[in-house]
């Protein structure tokens, strides 16, 4: 069987497998060791990756497989990854693996949690693997559904009406998405033929410009609702807040990254022209996005929101980076994506965990945690460091590459959003120390805080696995930007040979 | 001839639908149903004009009398219909016949060029057994399914609750 | 002619047999176990359905009045199968003791009323075709009014007897307008004689307006809901399901064949009946409590979605609609069967009394979650392949702004059948209703429901096939 | 017999005839008499049909034996809405279609 | 050129000595680890020593100049073909002067932390911040590109959050060390920005292409501009802020003081010696650049500096707390080094400004890292870091009391310790560029010596305070750095710098400048002389005198409402009218615009439910009139 198949076959296998347990502790170690295997099988898919570019297998897709599925409306499901899907796939086995140790002890119906755990995990894979528009959308929607009952059941707070809002708007950018696929689609054979959803035929031809100065916009907003493109942007806090740990991590660290990764594969690679026309509106969204989700985040007090509105910010900067359409910016963007959703993810885990020990997550109504619970407190201040881009953390290389290669554009006007985007990292920092100072520095503020334990050995691998993943990318970034960069020419160069109006 | 039936249809219909006591309404239904009989004799369509009369005016107008017998008092008087309903009754109808009026007037129908078919029994006989084109045994082995199915509809709706003493 | 051709009509014929089979069973079996008529009539049917899917022939009959083709047969069965379902969900119904004395009567207007379908897909004049449109409706108001108990019951009877009469009364002047422009009533010749002139589409108009009514189009579908709320559920499942899709089935073959050459003149007609649809019943949909009448509105949303696949004349509008039938069937007697389960153990019928049902009734809770999302149209169940093709044909037509706001539609629509999901799984409940286990009868057809929800989407060839006989019916 | 009338002027009365029949069907009280509407559209179509086939197509049968199938509709239609009205009659104790809301919204 | 390869020790042992104390130091006993940082520091300060021996005095020197020497580079990450991070060492004149300056002090102060941090909790944990502190600052140093030097310039402001923020549970430490990050973050920004634009003029990152006098580069930089200011001039002012951020100009000096909740030897290390010297050493790095391509900027750095030596002095008089008065004094002297370097040429003679600030670093960071230390002392016998708690130490506290003499010497400039030469050589390149500058040197000379013995004298002298329990001078481990600091700070100033440290790399002779060095001792002496008058006895002439300065003296002793001015700004402005009306903004408006497309959807819902009356009635009629609706609009658009 095709290893990507693997991907999606060994969490539905694992889904299977929970049916089969009868309670959290059989579900949690059927989760543990299906994701377990994921988390291997995608070592060696970036292995084989490697190994396979090493001998010089130029192709800009690896390990594909096509079958045909509709044949009359030449639907196939045809999967095939480049090093970004790679990369991809690699951010997200890492984040669902720590989701699974992070959600350990979910007592309330936890067979079902763990199953809609994975379901999600299954779309996220079947996403970065197709390169059928409809598989993809297919997948896309199969990640976005299990939302609901994972914020809607084991949520907290206004969790049933945060979890509408968020599934209906994110369905609502998919029904923009479906009409930008079928835009495509149906301009897929502009000198006839028959049509496709093959996102690497359709990269052959030029799509007519008509077509996609229409479509482009839906196609783009489609996927940019799913990564917070402001000001569709307001599900996440809420959802965010809502929602319980193991589905913040994945959330924020594997889902709102197929907004980007589509931002870029569909809508900007197979319409060049009008991504180039359009890309100022939405540069100009992305700018106010970043410094507006930084400004956000510095009022506020719950944890989870301040997390929020630093993943807006944050993935602002990945659409931004995109939009500036040269390889070391989108490269950045990559880099921020991949960042963002392991720091994220930590966060959010380490969210989980103070608020499963203090019960709260407002910041003013903790302080000097650091004694009582140093090893959560220090993660934690490792987090905030990556994401206020310390050097040495993945954070810093995703943003420096980002901020360098926006900057590298000829024209004015995309160096002085670089320069507005770029200030964001003093508000970054200024809202990351005021939650540390807040919640970790300073005298205990709270007497009951004051025998609080200790992470357990679940929580420590799980945030371990994470940090050591920030590290290695913030340590070594190298090979991660190459493996990126190469594949990036394609599109590139497909969005370079348009001639700027 | 034409036009006193066409009067006769059109002054009981309007009566049919404004009288305020029932049996009059059916009375005036009748009239109207025996009138288009007429119209369809001036057409030169007997079978068509006696089925009006036997089926449509002796039997449903015979039914629906029973059931007014069956329901009301024979003095009842309806109260005057409700106000907006009269108005979007009348609106209705004025905007409609006025539209399909207009549009059947500027239409201009063209006569087939075909010989004409005596109108016969045997010719309607024949048809009616046919099973080529314009034959019409299908649609009558189908209607006949309808009308027993109507038949066991009606019997299981009117059928006596077992349980339930009612008043009919 | 001879005989042997009536092999063609197999499916009408077989039919027929059956309700007079069911009819001497009736007749033949005592008063005391008249109950023993459900296991004959079912087993029947479920021959009847069995032998409908072998493979027949294509032809005409009765000089083109009656046709069969590979693709109305599979309509046919596809409609076939529905009943076969919707008698297993309603045998745990038959058997209450107030329905005893009625059994065999529920069997045979059904079946008397599929017949008239089965004629009407098959019609090939409008002769025969309202014929079969009238005998496919009268029957049903003696079963919507079936529960003689319930007020509500006889004015669902009234309530459509009459409308659909009024309505017929209109489709009726549109055909007659009609058989005045062209001068016949046979498909053929009104397909070479039409054009486009003020008089045919007045009479289009009102023929379209005729099958709304069936197919429940706004401003045609008042009648839906309060019949559907009204009427016992299993008349309800297959005034939604089967009624319709029969409607829906001869509404796609009539615009695709009858009305080929004005379709110029039709496609801005069903595009705004189709926004208009689409978006009322949503808004309709989004405050219900009673869960009938949720169903209704929902399933008139979906019948705004059929209309999507109308515009996408050809092939793949004719094959889109018919395959979203066939998951639509599936889908919702999957979710009526679940309503009518639990009605049937509990009374319960409003969306609030299901609250903490997946506490005391998860398999029923995940079936009905399963179904509203194949009817929001979410992956992988079957519902988000026939949505997508039929939004596919809608914009192979060009239609996109259509398309988006049919999928903002379809967002809305998740909206409350979210709501029927947090009832299940979120809302608590003091006294949910209490764990019951079903009729086999009734899981039987569940399962049913759910291998198809599943399998529909996934097994590609059942769209190909369908594909392919549209192809050969539409040339 | 019918020389020297036009067509539209059987059409004229058989459209006037029909929306009569709406208009009673949309303002009666009676049940009842809301069937006769009824009745008097079916009629006012089968005068359609027969003056079509009549006028513009007199070589065949078409439009009559429509019409003819048209009344048996009516008969078998009527017959079920009398069953329907009575069992209304039965529970209302009247028949006033006012009274036939207690499925709304 | 490979023989320098063992420079990479240099910087690897501090990041080993981090690794192992941050990971596993909770497990051992703290002693164990404070041993490892000192030994480990230790052998990087040979290392140094011995870089600096072979490269000053071996086979580095040539007619024309020290060469750079890269021992050592790899590639980190790729931007684009030209724009690559490299980490790599880089070896030139000031580099390994500052490896020298940084190793020495900062194995002083592992050593001097043995004793002064003994017992404290966290122990462990301050050594492992210390060697993450050294490795950050020498990295920054080494590095070969402008990239690298701010990777480590951030990892260097970090471990001085670290540092700051050691007693967290103090709310005032922690407030401080968020200050000082943040403020230094703002500078950064500057920085990266500067480092974006001049990326993009000159494509490269490399310090080697960068700084080659006459180099093509800059080609393309003429036509650029951006405001009417030039694209290097941007360039390298907003560098100069970044400089600026990190050495405490004025105005982003505010978090200086504050930063002295660190502990004391953090205080010797990073806020006196090393971190707070890496502005300087970036513009002195840039030098070249700043000198050719942006002059306008290089005014800026001369007068930026010029005011905040003169600021800091003033308000220098007027604290109390002995860290503070230290504080403003490092502030007062890296103005110093700022203005040298903005008042200098570049190329021998002319290039003394250059020569002169980094003489300054090397001296200064001798006498002050001393008189921090001893600070340290005087501290860690009275536990108070207030003026008024102390007196009369000299008789308990005897070491620490002639090593403080010998710092407050040498900073007042007193001749032939190695404050005097340093200083002198800044004013006299003051001198030559501009009078104005040098005037307002010349005067701040004489504030440092008057508010330096003003410590002095009032912690040394003076009748004994009710202390708690009898000072005692402290452990030995304490006072051999002290001792060995004091020694430095005399000597120091024997260094022949113009030989080795110059802006282009060529030694050039210099001399005494009489008509400078006269004056300057003089009004040194003056200093120290009205210091004498005004403190050496308890007096309430100072309170007086206080007094009579009405507002002046209050504004000086409240810092002139800097950090009020900050706090208004941060708190009030940013806090509470943008980002509060941005969260509102969020919650209500957008969230409310989607929200509100539910609701409304939800009220239309309820609105139009009288369409469905249950009148049959009221349905027929819809039917009919929406078919004719339907036939009309038709039949209209249709003929």
């Amino acid at each position: 069987m095709n290893i990507l198949t693997l991907l999606v076959v060994i969490p539905v296998l694992t889904i299977i497998a929970i049916l089969f347990t009868k309670d959290l502790k059989g579900a949690r170690m059927a989760s543990a060791v299906g994701m377990g295997i994921q988390l291997i099988t995608t070592a060696v898919l970036l292995f084989m990756y490697l190994g396979a570019r090493k001998t010089g297998d130029m192709h800009e897709m690896l390990f594909t497989a096509d079958y045909t599925w509709f044949k009359s409306l030449n639907i196939h499901y045809f999967i095939g990854v480049d090093g970004i899907a790679v990369a991809m796939l690699c951010l997200t086995s890492i984040v669902v693996f720590a989701g699974i140790f992070a959600s350990w002890e979910m007592e309330y119906l936890s067979r079902e949690f763990f199953i809609s755990l994975i379901l999600l995990a299954t779309g996220v894979y079947g996403f970065f693997i197709s390169l059928d528009l409809f598989t993809m959308f297919l997948f896309y929607e199969v990640a976005v559904i299990p939302m609901y009952l994972l914020i809607g059941i084991w949520g907290s707070g206004p969790k049933e009406s945060s979890a509408m809002k968020l599934t209906l708007m994110l369905m609502g950018g998919s029904a923009l998405l479906m009409v930008g696929i079928f835009g495509i689609y149906y301009n897929s054979a502009p000198d006839g033929g028959p049509l496709t959803f093959n996102i690497l035929e359709i990269a052959k031809i030029q799509m007519p410009v008509e077509a996609q100065r229409f479509f482009f916009p839906f196609t783009f907003v489609g996927f940019g609702i799913l990564g917070a493109l402001f000001p569709f942007h307001t599900w996440s806090p809420d959802g965010h807040a809502s929602a319980p740990t193991a589905v913040s991590m994945l959330h924020a660290g594997v889902l709102m990254k197929l907004g980007g990764y589509g931002c870029f594969r569909v809508a900007m690679f197979l319409m060049p022209q009008a991504a180039q026309e359009m890309a100022w509106i939405f540069i100009i969204l992305t700018t106010i996005s970043v410094v507006y989700g930084a400004f956000g985040a510095i009022w506020q007090k719950d944890l989870k929101f301040i997390n929020a509105y630093s993943s807006v910010s944050h993935c602002g900067l990945v659409i931004f980076a995109l939009l500036m359409m040269n390889q070391t910016a989108m490269d950045g963007a990559i880099l921020q994506m991949i960042s963002h959703g392991l720091m994220t993810a930590l966060f959010f885990a380490l969210i989980g965990m103070i608020y499963g020990r203090t019960h709260t997550r407002n910041v003013t109504e903790m302080g000097g945690l650091m004694k009582v619970i140093p090893f959560l407190a220090v993660v934690y201040m490792i987090a905030g460091f990556a994401s206020l881009g310390l050097p040495g953390l993945s954070g810093f290389v995703a943003e420096m590459t980002v901020f360098v290669g926006a900057f590298q554009h000829t024209d004015m006007f995309h160096r002085v959003v670089t320069v507005i985007v770029a200030s964001s990292i003093v508000i970054t920092a200024v809202y990351i120390l005021r939650v540390v100072g807040m919640m970790l520095l300073g005298p205990i503020k709270d007497k009951h805080h004051e025998h609080l334990e200790d992470a357990k050995w679940f929580e420590k691998l799980s945030t371990v696995t994470l940090v050591l993943a920030v590290a290695a990318i913030g340590i070594a970034p190298l090979w991660l930007s190459d493996i990126i960069l190469s594949s990036l020419k394609p599109i590139v160069d497909k969005l370079a040979m348009v001639i700027p109006f | 001839m034409f036009y006193m039936f066409s009067g006769i249809i059109l002054i009981c219909s309007l009566l049919t639908i404004t009288t305020r006591k029932i049996l009059r309404a059916a009375v005036y239904l009748l009239c109207v149903l025996l009138a288009t009989a007429g119209l369809y004799f001036m057409l030169n369509y007997q079978f068509m004009a006696a089925v009006q009369l036997t089926l449509y005016a002796g039997g449903i107008v015979v039914l629906i009398i029973f059931s007014i017998l069956l329901t009301h008092h024979i003095s009842h008087r309806f109260k005057h219909p409700d106000i907006t309903k009269l108005l979007m009754g009348i609106g209705a109808a004025a905007v409609g016949s006025g539209l399909v009026i207009a549009t059947i007037l500027s239409h201009s129908f063209q006569a087939g060029s075909t010989p004409e078919l005596p109108v016969d029994m045997t010719v309607i006989g024949t048809q009616l057994l046919s099973t080529e084109k314009n034959g019409y045994v299908l649609p009558f082995e189908l209607i006949s399914i309808l009308l027993l199915a109507a038949m066991i509809a009606a019997i299981v709706i009117a059928k006596k609750d077992k349980n339930k003493n009612s008043e009919i | 002619m001879n005989l042997g051709q009536f092999i063609l009509m197999r499916h009408e014929l077989l039919l027929t047999l059956a309700a007079v089979a069911i009819l001497i069973a009736e007749v033949a079996t005592s008063e005391k176990n008249k109950a023993r008529v459900i296991p004959f009539a079912l087993g029947l049917f479920a021959l009847v359905t069995i032998i409908g899917f072998i493979p027949g022939q294509e032809g005409t009959l009765f000089g083109g009045s009656y046709q069969s083709s590979q693709l109305t047969m599979f309509m046919k069965n596809i409609l076939n199968m529905a009943v076969l379902i919707i008698f297993l969900q309603a045998e745990g119904w038959l058997r209450k003791e107030e329905n005893l004395d009625k059994i065999s009567e529920y069997f045979i207007l059904t079946i008397s009323t599929l017949i008239g379908m089965n004629f009407m897909i098959s019609a090939g004049d409008f002769l025969i075709f309202y014929i079969g449109l009238e005998t496919a409706t009268i029957p049903i108001a003696g079963l919507a009014a079936f529960d003689k108990y319930k007020s509500q019951s006889a004015e669902a009877g009234i309530k459509l007897i009459l409308s659909s009469a009024l309505s017929s009364g209109v489709l009726l002047f549109g055909l007659s307008l009609l058989y005045g422009a062209t001068g016949s009533i046979y498909f053929v010749d009104i397909a070479t004689k039409i054009q486009p002139n003020a008089l045919i589409a007045l009479g289009f108009i009102f023929f379209v307006s005729g099958m709304g009514f069936k197919i429940s189009l706004v401003p045609f579908h008042f009648w839906t809901a309060d019949v559907y709320e009204g009427a016992p559920i299993n008349v309800t499942s297959y005034l939604s399901v089967v009624s319709k899709g029969a409607a829906a089935f001869i509404f796609t073959i009539i615009l695709f064949t009858v009305f080929k050459n004005i379709v110029d003149m039709w496609q801005p007609l069903i595009y705004t009946l189709a926004v208009f649809t689409m978006t009322l019943a949503n808004l309709f949909a989004l405050r219900q409590n009673n869960i009938k009448r949720f169903l209704a509105f929902s399933s008139i949303a979906q019948a705004g979605f059929i209309l999507l696949g109308v515009l996408g004349v050809g092939e793949l509008g004719m094959t889109s609609v018919v395959y979203f039938v066939l998951v639509y069937v599936f889908t919702n007697l999957g979710a009526f069967g679940v309503v009518a389960a639990i009605h049937n153990a509990s009374g319960v019928e409003t969306i609030s009394g299901y609250n903490g049902l997946y506490k005391t009734n998860p398999k029923l809770s995940l079936l009905m979650t399963l179904a509203l999302f194949s009817l929001a149209g979410i992956p992988p169940v079957a519902g988000f392949f026939g949505k997508f093709f039929l939004f596919t044909a809608a914009a192979g037509s060009g239609y996109y702004i259509l398309v988006l706001i049919a999928v903002l539609n379809a967002t809305i629509s998740l909206y409350y059948y979210l709501k029927v999901v947090k009832a299940m799984f979120i809302d608590q409940n003091d006294q949910p209703i209490p764990t019951f286990r079903s009729s086999n009868a009734m899981r039987i057809a569940l399962v049913m429901c759910v291998a198809g929800v599943f399998i529909i989407g996934f097994a590609s060839g059942i769209f190909e096939y369908i594909r392919n006989i549209s192809q050969l019916f539409l040339n | 017999m019918i020389q020297g009338i036009p067509l539209e002027h059987f059409l004229i009365v058989s459209t006037i005839m029909f929306f009569l029949g709406v208009c009673g069907f949309i303002i009666r009280r009676n049940l009842i008499t809301m069937l006769m509407a009824i009745e008097l559209i079916l009629n006012s179509v089968n005068i359609n049909f027969v003056v079509f086939n009549r006028y513009l197509y007199p070589d065949q049968l078409q439009g009559q034996f429509f019409s003819l199938f048209i009344v048996g509709i009516a008969a078998a239609e009527a017959s079920v809405a009398i069953a329907l009205i009575i069992n209304i009659y039965r529970k209302l104790q009247n028949i006033d279609v006012e009274n036939v809301n207690e499925l709304k919204f | 050129m490979t023989g320098y390869t063992y420079t990479v020790f240099i910087i690897l042992i501090p990041l080993v000595m981090f690794l192992v104390t941050g990971l596993l130091g909770m497990k051992w006993r703290p002693i164990v680890s404070g041993l490892l940082g000192t030994i480990g520091m230790g052998t990087s300060w040979a290392l140094s020593l011995m870089t600096a021996g072979s490269y000053f005095f071996g086979g580095a020197h040539h007619a024309e100049g020290f060469q750079s020497i890269i021992p050592f580079e790899l590639t980190w990450l790729r931007f684009t073909e030209t724009l690559i991070i490299k980490m790599g060492i880089l070896l030139d004149p000031i580099s390994v002067m500052m490896l020298v300056v940084i190793t020495t002090i900062s194995f002083m102060v592992h050593l001097y932390s043995l004793g002064y941090m003994h017992g404290e909790k966290g122990f462990q944990r301050f050594y492992a911040f210390l060697s993450l502190f050294t490795f950050s600052m020498l990295g920054l140093v080494i590095a070969t590109n402008i990239f690298q030097m701010y990777i480590f310039w951030e990892l260097v402001g970090v471990s001085s959050f670290l540092l700051i923020g050691f007693y967290y549970q103090k709310p005032s430490a922690v407030s401080a060390s968020k200050k000082a990050f943040i403020v230094t973050r703002f500078a950064d920004l500057g920085f990266l920005i500067g480092i974006l634009i001049l990326s993009f003029v000159t494509g490269t990152f490399d310090f080697a292409k960068l700084t080659e006098p006459g180099t093509a580069i800059f080609g393309s930089a003429a036509s650029m501009s951006f405001m009417g200011i030039s694209a290097m001039t941007w360039a390298m002012t907003l560098i100069f802020i970044g400089g600026a951020g990190k050495s405490a100009m004025f105005p982003l000096h505010i978090w200086l003081p504050d930063a002295m909740e660190g502990p004391t030897p953090v205080s010797a290390l990073i806020h006196a010696a090393t971190m707070v010297v890496a502005g300087v050493f970036l513009v002195a790095r840039m030098f070249p650049v700043i000198h050719f391509q942006a002059p306008a900027a290089q005014e800026i750095i001369g007068y930026v500096g010029g005011f905040t030596s003169l600021f800091a002095a003033v308000i220098a008089i007027t604290q109390y707390d002995i860290k503070r008065v230290l504080a403003f004094s490092t502030l007062s002297q890296l103005g110093y080094m700022m203005l040298a370097l903005g008042v200098s040429g570049y190329g021998g003679e002319e290039g003394l400004g250059y020569m002169a600030s980094m003489f300054h670093l090397f001296t200064h960071a001798m006498f002050k890292a001393l008189l921090f230390l001893g600070a340290g002392s005087i501290i860690h016998a009275v536990h108070s870091n207030y003026m008024y708690d102390m007196g009369g130490l000299r008789k308990y506290l005897p070491i620490t009391h002639i090593t403080f003499l010998i710092a407050c010497l040498t900073i007042a400039g007193v001749p032939f310790l190695s404050g005097f030469f340093s200083k002198d050589e800044i004013l006299v390149a003051a001198l030559h560029h501009n009078k104005i500058l040098f005037a307002v040197e010349f005067i701040v000379a004489g504030l440092t010596a008057f508010y330096m013995f003003r410590l002095y004298f009032s912690v040394f002298w003076g009748k004994d305070r009710h202390y708690h329990h009898t000072p005692h001078e402290s452990p030995l481990v304490m006072t051999i750095p002290l001792m060995f600091l004091a020694v430095a700070s005399i000597f120091a100033g024997y260094i022949p710098f113009h030989h080795l440290v110059t802006s282009d790399k060529i030694g050039f002779a210099t001399e005494m400048n009489y008509m400078v060095a006269v004056p300057s001792v003089l009004i040194g002496l003056f200093g120290i002389a009205m210091a004498w008058i005004l403190y050496k006895k308890e007096s309430d002439v100072p309170a007086k005198l206080a007094k009579s300065w009405g507002i002046l003296y209050t504004a000086t002793y409240n810092k002139f409402y800097w950090d009020e001015i900050y706090l208004f700004v941060t708190r009030k402005i940013i806090f509470n009218y943008i980002s509060r009306p941005i969260a509102w903004f969020d919650r209500h408006i957008i969230d409310g615009f989607m929200v509100g497309i539910g609701l409304v959807t939800e009220k239309v819902s309820y609105q139009i439910k009288g369409m469905q009356s249950g009148q049959l009635q009221h349905y027929a009629f819809m039917f009919v009139a929406g078919t004719l609706a339907l036939a009309l609009s038709m039949i209209y658009f249709l003929m």
